[in-house]
């Protein structure tokens, strides 16, 4: 292969050819309520990491559903879980549970096996 | 897809092109991409349909590059566009045609311009008279090259030796048309068929027996853009742009690509080579790449012209293939031979994309 | 007094001697088991406070207290205490007298296990010399004692309602056999003694009942028959006891002495832990006791299940229960045997986080936050995560500050470290433990000698976890309270009424109940509610809970203000930033922080 | 003889307007281009946002018409002003001499083809709103059957210069998630996903209406406007939008995109208002004498508006403005005609 000093960028766009994202199934499943998310950043405003760090949980939860969870778990590990987005959540999404949840479903090696649940 | 719906828009968007007396210009980087298409142009206007189509050496550039490139301010382009108008007026023609679709974009834009904002006019003239003594008039009508290709799409089809038709199976030619940014996207209005659906090319290719294939990223750019291309740094953008198009055409499997701009068949042709040499990947059958034609060069393989005549042999990508296909004869052996048959030995050949 | 059967043996004694063998075999294996799951630190913590003399004088005391008078069970409920008490330790009584007799007349029995229990039948003793006489009367006396708690455990078998109680526990099939084997068992006794009293001797029991079955006690075959039901009653009760919530009788010394040792809840069914397990009786006081009791899908997670589903290694039913409880603490306050709830369901969270969770905490951007520079005069107030929605109370509290003539520093004035209490709720322990070790030294660091927390939740976790030292950690509610006794605060009375919700983590969490009502009573007038103090309804909004719902936390709230306003009150006063916002939600009167009402009652 | 008043435009407004001047004893000559009356509720399956038949809404009204002179496939030829009555000249060769005329000309629906980066009428899997509409009442509709992603693209001929309307067409956005959440009922392992900008869902329960179709039926909401359809070589849409919340350009394949078409200006609107000379706003609906306190009545005398004459309404909207323009037609009529 030459080099020409310049190469193909990849593209950012998100092809979302077949629509199953097992993973958030999953996820949706342990919390049904992470639907409800409206993005509207309570959560993020108010986030007492979030004064520290860039977390964003409205990010996370927005990520986990274009599957790209990759660029976004490492932020999540920044919660402290104090519980504010939980009550300023305007949908009443129980964020702290969502959390949690996202902890047990994807980490590194993506969905655990049910058996040991 | 339903044919209807685009001749629906296609009514919408019918351009009156005037028949004759034309006053050509000529695009700056045309001759040294696709050497033979704007000899054809002439060639078939004036001796195949005998039109007038009147070209002074006097005329330079519409100051496209510089401008797009922002290396002169609008002023001076307006100047310079002022002044090939005052060599129209003078020549005594009204129809302006131009060979480029980026001109063809500005001298859209300055008349818009102009028509917007008289007393921006009113300062070209006197930059004009100040700096050459010239008076000018607005053309009449303002036309690019293929337009004219287009109107008499039908007289080169009665000429026509050859149909982009598969000699072997009778099936027509899938033919991709990638249209010019410049042409219509900036004043759908001003292009035959509009921007989603331009007709200019597809009229050509239907009439001379082809079937244009919508691919979904038909109307993607084809990564020429000034700005992209003339900085190292910003190529792999414009080789990226590209990418995207051939990825996106290829499960239609062309069997050509037939454009209308300067930048798009050179891209078109050339990035096709960098992208084999970098990912190993041709989009053509058997390791061709898919062969890329101005409408030019489209229009003298209809009427019969020698390939080697019409410039093929600077393609990067062969176009031997395709001829096999259309069944136009060709002597391999003059491929590389200078006009008087002097032999100018083989250029090296690229590694992963198959030349002739 | 002469032996009436030489041999001293009859096959009637089988069944019990069996059952006795079973059950105390069982609670060695069970009782080696639970010290041997102990890690050994905790295990040389125990032996130690076995050999303290002043543990061991509060051992006894709370085994006498618990396990035989009940008398916590006492104070909350009068006829549930008797009942308990009188089974109990009128049982204890009969097994002592027993013993004490065949010591007394005849102690070369003494080794047969069956013998004391069965003295009647193997000894003719006569009523008619003193001591005679004086034995039947207090066995009989006992007798009657016993039976007369057997009678109240029937009807509140039946009409709990009528027992004060709104709720039992549902029963399990071993739990059904040994309740009604217990009942057989003393009115069995009293029939088969009614049979020796005829021969022998008897009390105002014993004699009664033989006059009154004479046709069937004058049939001699009877006569062994009765003892025959009579131990087979003990046997089945005695072998089906492990299994069932009377485990409990056994477990419950053990318990004691483990608990007044002071060991912590490490495991979720181990060591400490399966004690508790054991100990548990199935009572059902937490089913009425839990706020989440207004729903009735939520009854089924209450603690006696939790314990329930432990012990059958129902990990799916355990999970839910752990995760969803809100860590209130009320059901471990009113439980009788002290069952350290939140304990087992923190240690089944820490449990389930270690081994399902996959993203562990990263909280190395902490490092770089400063400490802020505070010296010995200045307080250092800590407001806390949750008061950062509920400006009222930073704000009041620097009011009341500087009227005061207090100078203070706000720790987390642009944006705080979380205390970690909800973290640790969650069962992330470590994780919680790194925010500590920051806090810790960020507070230390500042100098300050005082540091002021406004939210009870935080209160807690400065005060159990942290270990500050030379900072002294008070509560707001504490510390004006001590302000206004030494005159620094002036304030004048608006004579409203109010009612006082003790935050869970202040009142049952740090046993903080009078600090704020006195520091109230000098603003206004306080009314009282039904629940209060350790029996104070948790507000529903607990950061606790891990999985209870948004449409859940409303009825729980909705209980705990209907109980809050009973007495009609014209404010609520919380001490805690999420009782305030969730409270406020949902009551019909105005709900105010305690730093507000005093902000607002400062003389002029 | 009772006095008459002409009502032009036979839709929900015109209808309920006749009805109400009837009662107050007028005889409305309602007059409708279309062959039948109803105007586009006739068209419509079920209404947000408790998802009512419209049939149960027009039934009614429909025959509830006597004392009404109704002429359907009628259009107006002239309308002149003579001293303080209007002469309105009909296209049946009817005329009528009236101090009062109704304008409840209603809008048309957006011409969705003008769209054609979307696609309508180019690929067969683009449909309107108003197709789906259609469908619905149909009952089941062959092609779903083999749809598993479906898509709503909101906004379409709505704030939206090019397309030539600037304005907010108001009940896009609920009937979007109405249709999505039909669609769901339908086929429920169908992805559905919602391109929208700003979802407004103004009215009462509409929010729960939003709610429920998070919750209940999973709809998926892209904060983003489509910019581009395309057809692959199987005749699959590729819709092409940002997701503007994760910043990230999005390519979903697609079987079946709804374009929720918005309302234009009635097409017979510049002439009407030629004819009357009364004025018409840059955005091409009729200009009422005060948007806030006479929505009703116009700049001249004697001209009322009722219903989406005067800009995108709701159907109650619409039926209550009817009621209010026959109030004020009553009044009208009620004060002696100036000498």
């Amino acid at each position: 292969m030459i080099d020409f000093g310049y190469g193909l960028t990849p593209s950012a766009t998100l092809k979302i050819e077949n629509v199953q994202n097992p993973l958030f199934e999953e996820l949706h499943r342990r919390e049904p309520d992470v639907a409800k998310c409206i993005a509207c950043g309570s959560c993020t405003a108010s986030c007492s990491a979030g004064v520290f760090t860039e977390m964003s949980l409205r990010r996370v939860i927005l990520s986990l559903q274009r599957g790209r969870e990759k660029e976004t778990l490492p932020m999540l590990r920044h919660c402290m879980l104090c519980g504010k987005c939980l009550l300023v959540c305007p949908r009443g999404i129980n964020t702290r549970h969502l959390i949690l949840s996202i902890g047990k479903v994807y980490g590194p090696d993506g969905l655990k096996e049910e058996a040991d649940r | 897809m339903i044919y209807q719906g685009k001749q629906r828009i296609w009514s919408e968007y019918q351009k009156e092109i005037p028949t004759d007396h034309w006053f050509y210009v000529r695009s700056c980087i045309r001759q040294s991409f696709f050497p033979a298409s704007e000899k054809t142009f002439l060639e078939i206007l004036r001796q195949r349909l005998g039109k007038d189509v009147y070209e002074t050496p006097h005329h330079t550039t519409c100051g496209g590059i510089a401008y797009h490139s922002e290396a002169i301010p609008q002023e001076t382009m307006m100047t310079i566009i002022a002044r090939q108008f005052a060599l129209m007026t003078e020549a005594g023609y009204e129809n302006y045609v131009c060979s480029c679709i980026t001109s063809f974009g500005l001298y859209s834009e300055v008349i818009e311009d102009w028509r917007e904002f008289p007393e921006l006019e009113a300062k070209i003239r006197e930059n004009l008279w100040k700096a050459t003594k010239r008076e000018f008039k607005i053309p009449t009508y303002l036309a690019h090259a293929s337009d004219l290709i287009y109107k008499f799409r039908n007289e080169i089809a009665e000429q026509a030796k050859f149909r982009l038709v598969n000699k072997a199976t009778g099936e027509p030619l899938r033919v991709v048309e990638h249209i010019g940014c410049h042409y219509s996207k900036m004043f759908p209005s001003k292009g035959v068929g509009g921007a989603e659906y331009p007709y200019v090319l597809a009229g050509m290719v239907e009439s001379w027996g082809g079937e244009v294939i919508d691919y979904p990223e038909r109307r993607h750019c084809c990564g020429f853009g000034f700005r992209q291309y003339l900085v190292r740094a910003n190529r792999g953008y414009s080789v990226s742009n590209t990418h995207k198009k051939f990825e996106s055409m290829e499960p239609f499997k062309p069997d050509m690509i037939i454009t209308n701009c300067p930048g798009c068949p050179y891209f078109l042709d050339r990035w096709q080579y960098v992208i084999a040499e970098q990912t190993g990947k041709t989009y053509g059958q058997d390791g061709y790449g898919i062969p890329v034609f101005t409408y030019e060069e489209v229009a003298g393989l209809v009427l019969g012209y020698d390939p080697w005549d019409l410039g093929l042999q600077t393609h990067q990508v062969a176009v031997e293939p395709l001829l096999d296909k259309m069944g136009i004869p060709y002597k391999p052996e003059d491929k590389y031979k200078g006009l008087n048959g002097k032999e100018l030995q083989r250029p090296e050949f690229p590694m992963n994309i198959k030349c002739c | 007094m002469k032996e009436r059967i030489l041999a001293a043996y009859d096959p009637f004694v089988l069944p019990f001697v069996f059952g006795m063998t079973f059950v105390l075999g069982y609670c060695l294996i069970a009782l080696v088991r639970v010290l041997v799951q102990l890690k050994p630190a905790d295990r040389q913590k125990f032996a130690l406070s076995l050999i303290t003399p002043s543990a061991i004088a509060r051992n006894v005391r709370d085994l006498f207290c618990d396990c035989l008078f009940h008398v916590k069970l006492w104070k909350r409920n009068k006829v549930l205490g008797y009942m308990h008490a009188s089974i109990a330790f009128g049982w204890f009584m009969i097994i002592v007298i027993g013993h004490i007799e065949t010591i007394l007349y005849i102690p070369e029995r003494l080794h047969k296990l069956y013998y004391p229990i069965f003295f009647r039948y193997f000894m003719e003793e006569q009523n008619q010399t003193l001591q005679g006489s004086f034995f039947f009367f207090l066995m009989d006396f006992f007798l009657l004692v016993i039976l007369s708690g057997i009678t109240i455990a029937i009807i509140k078998r039946f009409r709990s309602r009528i027992v004060g109680m709104r709720r039992t526990t549902r029963l399990t099939l071993p739990d059904l056999i040994g309740l009604y084997s217990l009942w057989a068992i003393f009115p069995l006794r009293w029939i088969a003694e009614g049979f020796t009293a005829g021969v022998a001797g008897g009390s105002f029991m014993t004699i009664p009942i033989n006059w009154l079955l004479r046709n069937f006690m004058s049939n001699p075959q009877n006569f062994t028959l009765a003892w025959w039901l009579y131990s087979l009653a003990l046997g089945t009760f005695l072998t089906v006891l492990p299994f069932t919530r009377y485990m409990h009788i056994p477990a419950e010394i053990l318990l004691i002495p483990m608990r007044n040792a002071g060991l912590p809840v490490r495991h979720t069914r181990k060591g400490f832990t399966l004690a508790m397990l054991y100990a548990c009786p199935s009572c059902g006081v937490c089913i009425d006791a839990c706020p989440m009791g207004v729903q009735k899908k939520n009854v089924q997670d209450a603690t006696v299940y939790m314990v329930r589903s432990l012990r059958r290694r129902n990990q799916r039913r355990s999970l839910v229960n752990a995760e969803k409880c809100l860590m209130c603490g009320k059901c471990a306050a009113l439980c009788q045997v002290q069952l350290d709830a939140c304990g087992i369901r923190l240690a089944y969270r820490t449990a389930q986080e270690k081994k399902n969770n996959r993203l562990p905490a990263d909280f190395s951007y902490l490092a770089a936050v400063a400490p802020r520079q505070v010296g010995e005069d200045k307080v250092l107030y800590y407001a806390g995560c949750m008061s950062s929605l509920t400006p009222v109370i930073s704000r009041s509290v620097q009011k009341v500050l500087e009227a005061a003539g207090i100078d203070w520093e706000m720790m987390d004035k642009d944006g705080s470290i979380c205390c970690g209490r909800p973290l640790m709720l969650s069962g992330r322990q470590e994780e919680a433990r790194q925010l500590i070790e920051k806090n810790r030294k960020l507070i230390e660091d500042s100098g300050a000698q005082v540091l002021l927390v406004s939210c009870a939740i935080c209160y807690r976790i400065f005060k159990e976890q942290y270990g500050l030292i030379g900072v002294e950690v008070m509560h707001y509610t504490e510390y004006f309270n001590q302000l206004i006794a030494e005159g620094r605060l002036k304030l004048e009375n608006g004579h409203e009424t109010l009612v006082y919700h003790d935050p869970c983590d202040l009142g049952r969490g740090c046993g903080i109940y009078d600090a704020p009502r006195q520091a109230l009573a000098a603003v206004g007038q306080l009314v009282p509610a039904p629940k209060e103090r350790k029996e104070s309804i948790c507000c529903g909004g607990s950061v606790g809970s891990l999985t209870l719902r948004y449409e859940d936390r409303e009825p729980i709230t909705r209980g705990s203000v209907e109980n809050l306003t009973a007495n009609n009150p014209e404010q609520i006063v919380t001490a805690c930033p999420l009782c305030l916002k969730t409270l406020s939600r949902y009551a019909p009167v105005p709900v105010r922080d305690f730093a507000e009402i005093l902000a607002d009652h400062l003389e002029p | 003889m009772s006095q008459n008043v002409v009502v032009i435009g036979g839709g929900p407004a015109g209808i309920e307007a006749s009805r109400r001047l009837r009662d107050l004893g007028y005889t409305p000559i309602l007059v409708e281009k279309q062959p039948v009356l109803g105007g586009h509720l006739a068209r419509w399956d079920r209404l947000f946002p408790d998802g009512v038949e419209a049939r149960t809404v027009l039934g009614p009204m429909l025959q509830d018409l006597d004392g009404i002179k109704y002429f359907t496939d009628t259009e107006i030829s002239s309308i002149n002003r003579l001293k303080d009555t209007w002469v309105v000249m009909l296209s049946n060769g009817l005329s009528a001499q009236v101090r009062a005329i109704l304008l409840t000309t209603g809008f048309d629906l957006f011409k969705a083809e003008k769209k054609e980066e979307y696609g309508y009428g180019i690929y067969e899997r683009v449909i309107t709103n108003a197709d789906l509409e259609d469908w619905f009442k149909a009952g089941a509709a062959p092609q779903f059957d083999h749809v598993h992603t479906i898509g709503f693209v909101h906004c379409v001929g709505s704030r939206d210069e090019k397309a030539g309307n600037r304005q907010c067409s108001k009940v896009c956005c609920v009937t979007a998630v109405k249709q999505a959440c039909e669609f769901k009922e339908k086929y429920p392992d169908v992805t559905v996903y919602c391109f929208y900008m700003d979802l407004r869902m103004f009215g009462r329960k509409f929010e729960d209406l939003y709610l429920k179709a998070q919750k209940d039926y999973g709809i998926r909401f892209v904060r983003g406007r489509v910019s581009e359809v395309s057809e692959d070589l199987d005749g699959h849409l590729f819709v092409k939008a940002e997701d503007t919340l994760f910043g990230k350009p999005m390519k979903i394949k697609m079987d079946l995109l709804v374009l929720m078409a918005g309302m234009a200006p009635a097409a017979g609107t510049s002439d009407l208002a030629r004819m009357t000379n009364i004025s018409v706003g840059d955005d091409g609906f009729f200009v009422p004498s005060s948007i806030v306190d006479a929505p009703c009545s116009s700049s001249r005398e004697g001209i009322f508006f009722a219903g989406t004459a005067t800009g995108p309404k709701t159907i109650p909207e619409t039926l209550s403005e009817a009621a209010a323009a026959a109030m004020a037609i009553d009044r009208y009529l009620k004060t002696p005609a100036k000498r």
